[in-house]
């Protein structure tokens, strides 16, 4: 058998597959398909300093081959995600890792702050959410402001932080570095692409927030491309998501340049996403006779 | 309880009208723990998001769910495409099903158009103590009818066009019904403004009130929070999620 | 019958659908299955001012509900074009829509200039090409260069001008103001987003320019979400495309804001399909009793 | 003449070998026009890009077209699905046939594994005045032989593991076969180092040659410029494109 596991900002994941932020929930429900500690870590729903209601619904629509979503980081706040939550994901022998959304760089520092003396592994900070009009993408489009923050909550917290990329900018690999000079310690990427549907019959957006976060397969070519350009442009561990559905797309992220893939949208479909692709991929590895899976990271030899 | 993910045969296929489907599935392990009122998320191959269908019937001897769902768009179209024998993909039982009181209380299910389903199994709990108010556009529409009768349940059918039962809306027929004989519980699934008059029907009779909604789903079990309906307790007003905190929701919780 | 046409900065199209740049060729292909006075007009193959052999192949890799292309705008020039293809299409009955792609404003110029005297009905000034090194996208991603190039060749030529957009940007909307504000008679809108697929058997992209245009049905509700934010910033009409399929996807497009649409790779899939898409229009119309398409034109309204 | 879009029943289907499958198609419009090396390009459910694939075998009399292909993805599986009866989404004919010398003179094809079924077709025209030098990796990856005998072509079969014919690879077989016996023409489809192998013999003992190539494909029918492969014409290299210009290629204008 294959070592399947990576490290990331001295974490260490037993295998590279982390369901994906928001798709996942704090692991409650799918923990009634299959224990948690099949997973390498778990990247929990993002959290913001306070509750948050959410978008009015519809939320969902379907597009072809994806979705979109407009939650709009519906979430009970930090506080409750520690004292109800974390418990339960305590010791269930995965990483943990906290998404930060917080509205204003003060929200986030505190929030960091508020989960440095938790059994959080690791931070996401979510500096890419489509969904909300403070915070979110806003700190994601400007090299600036996404150093910035990251800046900010690097210094409030002694967590290993791992900032989480938006899609929709003209070169995300200027924001990468930015934020790794900044001082994150990994990049995840991608967060949901901006897309929009109408509803012909009665001509209105599906979605009540008129646009929302594309994710799901055909948003992959995409996460791909993105994720080979911003491994080649930093030194720090990349986590690659965006349309992964089966474990050939996980070896096509790694080799990309991803230390380790997270999964989305895949799970509505089959909630059985995540075991399956680690189990698809350490028989890869074995009849590759590949003895490592770090081996991959990074290896895709461009022409 | 575990959720259940499996591809179950579709042991039985029927046509119950223009676009309408009945299928009955073998998923012993599933039927055993289902209840009225929950509903089963149904993969349509080539879409990323399964299909969520309420369960209208449950035979736990026999080990079979029946649905009865209607062809919208091209995943329902889809579903009804799968034959009989072929497997379902589908996870199940989800949700939180209808309160069942004592058998031998009053109930009353109205069930607009294709909300008629999911009333089936909840009115057959109290046999000849439900009255069945089921509506539809016209005669041709009509399905169920004979399954609520074999439930020993009192049928009212309402038809827009009284080309079946009577002519009218089944909130008429509702309050007809209220007007002549008490109830102690009534159960409502169709459009919103349906239920809307239902629910203003039940306050003013002061009688309890189950609805089943709808909203459109990615997860099905509670993780992605995309099914968010306003939602009310305590006076504070907040977004559930149909697919975990309901679909069946008491009346005066819901914000419609 | 409902009325189908519509009028583009002046140019009268029979109906709104129009074959994308690069997916007709110049229309002698498609011209075996159904004849071209059907279409609402042709938007041709991509153009420079001298012969381009493009890129080394493999060009195409599909993806999820779409493909990559890497195409890099081969051709054979535009004074071949002038002689040898301008010459069929003309009095085909449809709209020619000259695709001007030069590699620098001066070449776009002088395109612009050549095919100034002839049939051509509109000139489309593609500054989105994700396949070329020199001009192509540079040229789309920031305001300044677009308008730069666009105010350019709006002096050099008499023909409306309409302005074809990346979408691979932070903010499409500035841009198309951009374009608008230096002369633009109209914008065409998305060009395909970059994106990447990799051999997970040989570790290469599959794409020998490693890189490619993502483009299909995957696109579309980000197609769908440009073409809504754009016709909201700019009063010129917009030509809306990625990603259309279907009727129902040209009814969704134009709701958003698009007075014409252009069809691209579902043609691959399906030869018929801007004929199709034409024929479910204007069933829709009289099925819906709207007299006119023109009604339909950003008749989204949002929440 | 116009390319045919259209469905078109699978009348036949055969497994050959493992993963490879044998599809007569009844399309009298395209039969009729359809020309050996030439190929059609098929909707697989659920792709967006069709997939081109070889005519094996024309017959116009019955108005039927052959194919035979390899499950090599998702897109063949698909199609490898389809069952007798059901229809087939094709676009044909397509592309650059082999050129026909007169039928008394003497041919040679060469196929290597899923190259051999495009062979099948060219070869009969030449009946016993042409060989087919076949190869395979081992005794059950072997097809077509039989089809070859019957068009009366002397066959000449190889293994890479010598459990069937002859062990060795087919450009051994050939050159064995242009020491022994004199051709007018050589025909060959098979992998790229396959082919440059048979192009220099060609070159050295001055035969004409042609090649049917592969590379990936969008629209089929020249329009996308996609399926670019390198080629040279008056010592100018420039990307002509396999499905208008080929598949089919004089072997002095290839680039490998
Ligand atoms: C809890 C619940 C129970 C249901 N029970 C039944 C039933 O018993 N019988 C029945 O016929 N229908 C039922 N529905 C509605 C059914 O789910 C939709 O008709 C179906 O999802 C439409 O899919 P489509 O592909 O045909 O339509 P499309 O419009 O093509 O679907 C596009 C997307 O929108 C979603 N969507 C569209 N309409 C609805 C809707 N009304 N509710 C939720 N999602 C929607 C689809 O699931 C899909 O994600 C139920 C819905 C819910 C939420
Ligand atoms: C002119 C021509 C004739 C052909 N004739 C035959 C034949 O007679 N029998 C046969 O078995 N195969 C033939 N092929 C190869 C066949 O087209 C591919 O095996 C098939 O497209 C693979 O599709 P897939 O979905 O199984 O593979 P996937 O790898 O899943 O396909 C992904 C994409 O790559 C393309 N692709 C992958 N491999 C090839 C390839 N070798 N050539 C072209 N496109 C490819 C697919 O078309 C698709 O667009 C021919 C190819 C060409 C170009
Ligand atoms: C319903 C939904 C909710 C999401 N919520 C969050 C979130 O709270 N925080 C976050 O960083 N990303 C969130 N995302 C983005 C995903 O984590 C992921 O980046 C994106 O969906 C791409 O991956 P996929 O294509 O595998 O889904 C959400 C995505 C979906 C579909
Ligand atoms: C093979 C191919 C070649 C293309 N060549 C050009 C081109 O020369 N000029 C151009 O402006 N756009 C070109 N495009 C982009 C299309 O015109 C269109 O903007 C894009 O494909 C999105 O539409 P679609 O999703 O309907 O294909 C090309 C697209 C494809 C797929
Ligand atoms: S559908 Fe995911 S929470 Fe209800
Ligand atoms: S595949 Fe389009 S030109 Fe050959």
């Amino acid at each position: 058998m294959a070592n399947l596991s990576v490290n990331i900002a001295g974490v260490e994941f037993k295998n590279p597959v982390i369901p994906a932020s928001g798709t996942f929930g704090n692991g409650r429900e799918y923990e009634k398909f299959y224990p948690l500690h099949l997973l390498g870590g778990i990247s929990v729903k993002g959290m913001t300093l306070n509750p948050k209601d959410g978008n009015p619904p519809p939320r969902i629509a379907e597009t072809p081959a994806g979705m979109l979503n407009s939650v709009g980081l519906q979430n009970p706040g930090v506080d409750y995600f520690i004292q109800n939550e974390l418990p339960n994901l305590e010791n269930k022998g995965t990483v943990i890792i906290a998404n930060v959304a917080g509205s204003t760089v003060e929200d986030c520092i505190t929030i960091a702050q508020k989960l440095d003396d938790t059994c959080v592994d690791m931070l996401e900070l979510n500096i890419s959410c489509p969904n909300v009009k403070e915070g979110g993408v806003a700190f994601g489009v400007s090299c600036q402001s996404a150093a910035g923050i990251t800046q900010a909550v690097r210094k409030a917290t002694k967590k290993p932080l791992m900032v989480k990329l938006s899609p929709n900018v003209t070169d995300i690999a200027s924001i990468a570095r930015a934020v790794e000079d900044a001082g994150a310690d990994a990049v995840s990427l991608i967060n949901t692409v901006l897309g929009m549907r109408i509803d012909i019959k009665n001509r209105r957006p599906i979605l009540k927030n008129n646009m929302g976060g594309l994710s799901g397969p055909a948003v992959f070519p995409v996460a791909v491309r993105m994720v080979w350009q911003v491994a080649n442009a930093v030194n720090i561990p990349v986590v690659g998501m965006g349309g992964i559905s089966k474990w050939e797309d996980a070896v096509e992220m790694m080799m990309a340049g991803a230390t380790a893939v997270q999964v989305g949208a895949a799970i509505f479909s089959n909630p059985y996403c995540p075991v399956e692709i680690i189990d698809g991929l350490n028989n890869y590895l074995d009849d590759s006779h590949i003895a490592d899976v770090n081996e991959l990271i990074g290896c895709v030899k461009p022409w | 309880m575990a959720y259940q993910q499996g591809l179950y045969p579709l042991i039985k296929k029927q046509n119950l009208a223009k676009n309408i489907y009945d299928f009955t599935l073998l998923c012993p392990e599933i039927a055993k723990e289902a209840l009225a009122g929950q509903f089963v998320h149904i993969k349509a191959d080539g879409f990323l998001l399964r299909r969520p269908i309420s369960i209208c019937g449950i035979n736990r001897q026999k080990g079979t769910l029946r649905i009865v769902f209607e062809i919208r768009g091209q995943g329902t179209e889809q579903i009804a495409g799968i034959n009989e024998g072929e497997l379902v993909d589908m996870i199940a039982p989800l949700g939180k099903g209808f309160t069942l009181l004592a058998k031998d209380k009053k109930a009353i299910v109205v069930g607009g158009g294709i909300g008629v389903p999911p009333m089936l199994e909840v009115a057959s709990h109290y046999r000849e103590n439900a009255a069945a108010i089921i509506g539809f556009r016209n005669a041709a529409a009509v399905i169920l009818d004979k399954d609520f009768e074999k439930n020993w349940n009192k049928v009212i059918l309402c038809t827009d066009d009284g080309s079946a039962g009577q002519k009218g809306f089944v909130t008429q027929a509702l309050k007809s019904r209220l007007e002549a004989e008490n109830a102690d519980i009534i159960y409502a699934c169709g459009p919103a403004l349906m239920l809307k008059s239902i629910i203003d029907l039940a306050n003013e009779y002061h009688i309890k009130c189950e609805v089943s909604l709808e909203e459109r789903m990615a997860c099905g079990v509670g993780a992605c929070l995309g099914c968010a309906c306003k939602t009310v307790k305590n006076g504070e007003e907040f977004f559930a999620h149909v697919c975990k905190d309901g679909p069946v929701f008491e009346s005066k919780e819901v914000i419609l």
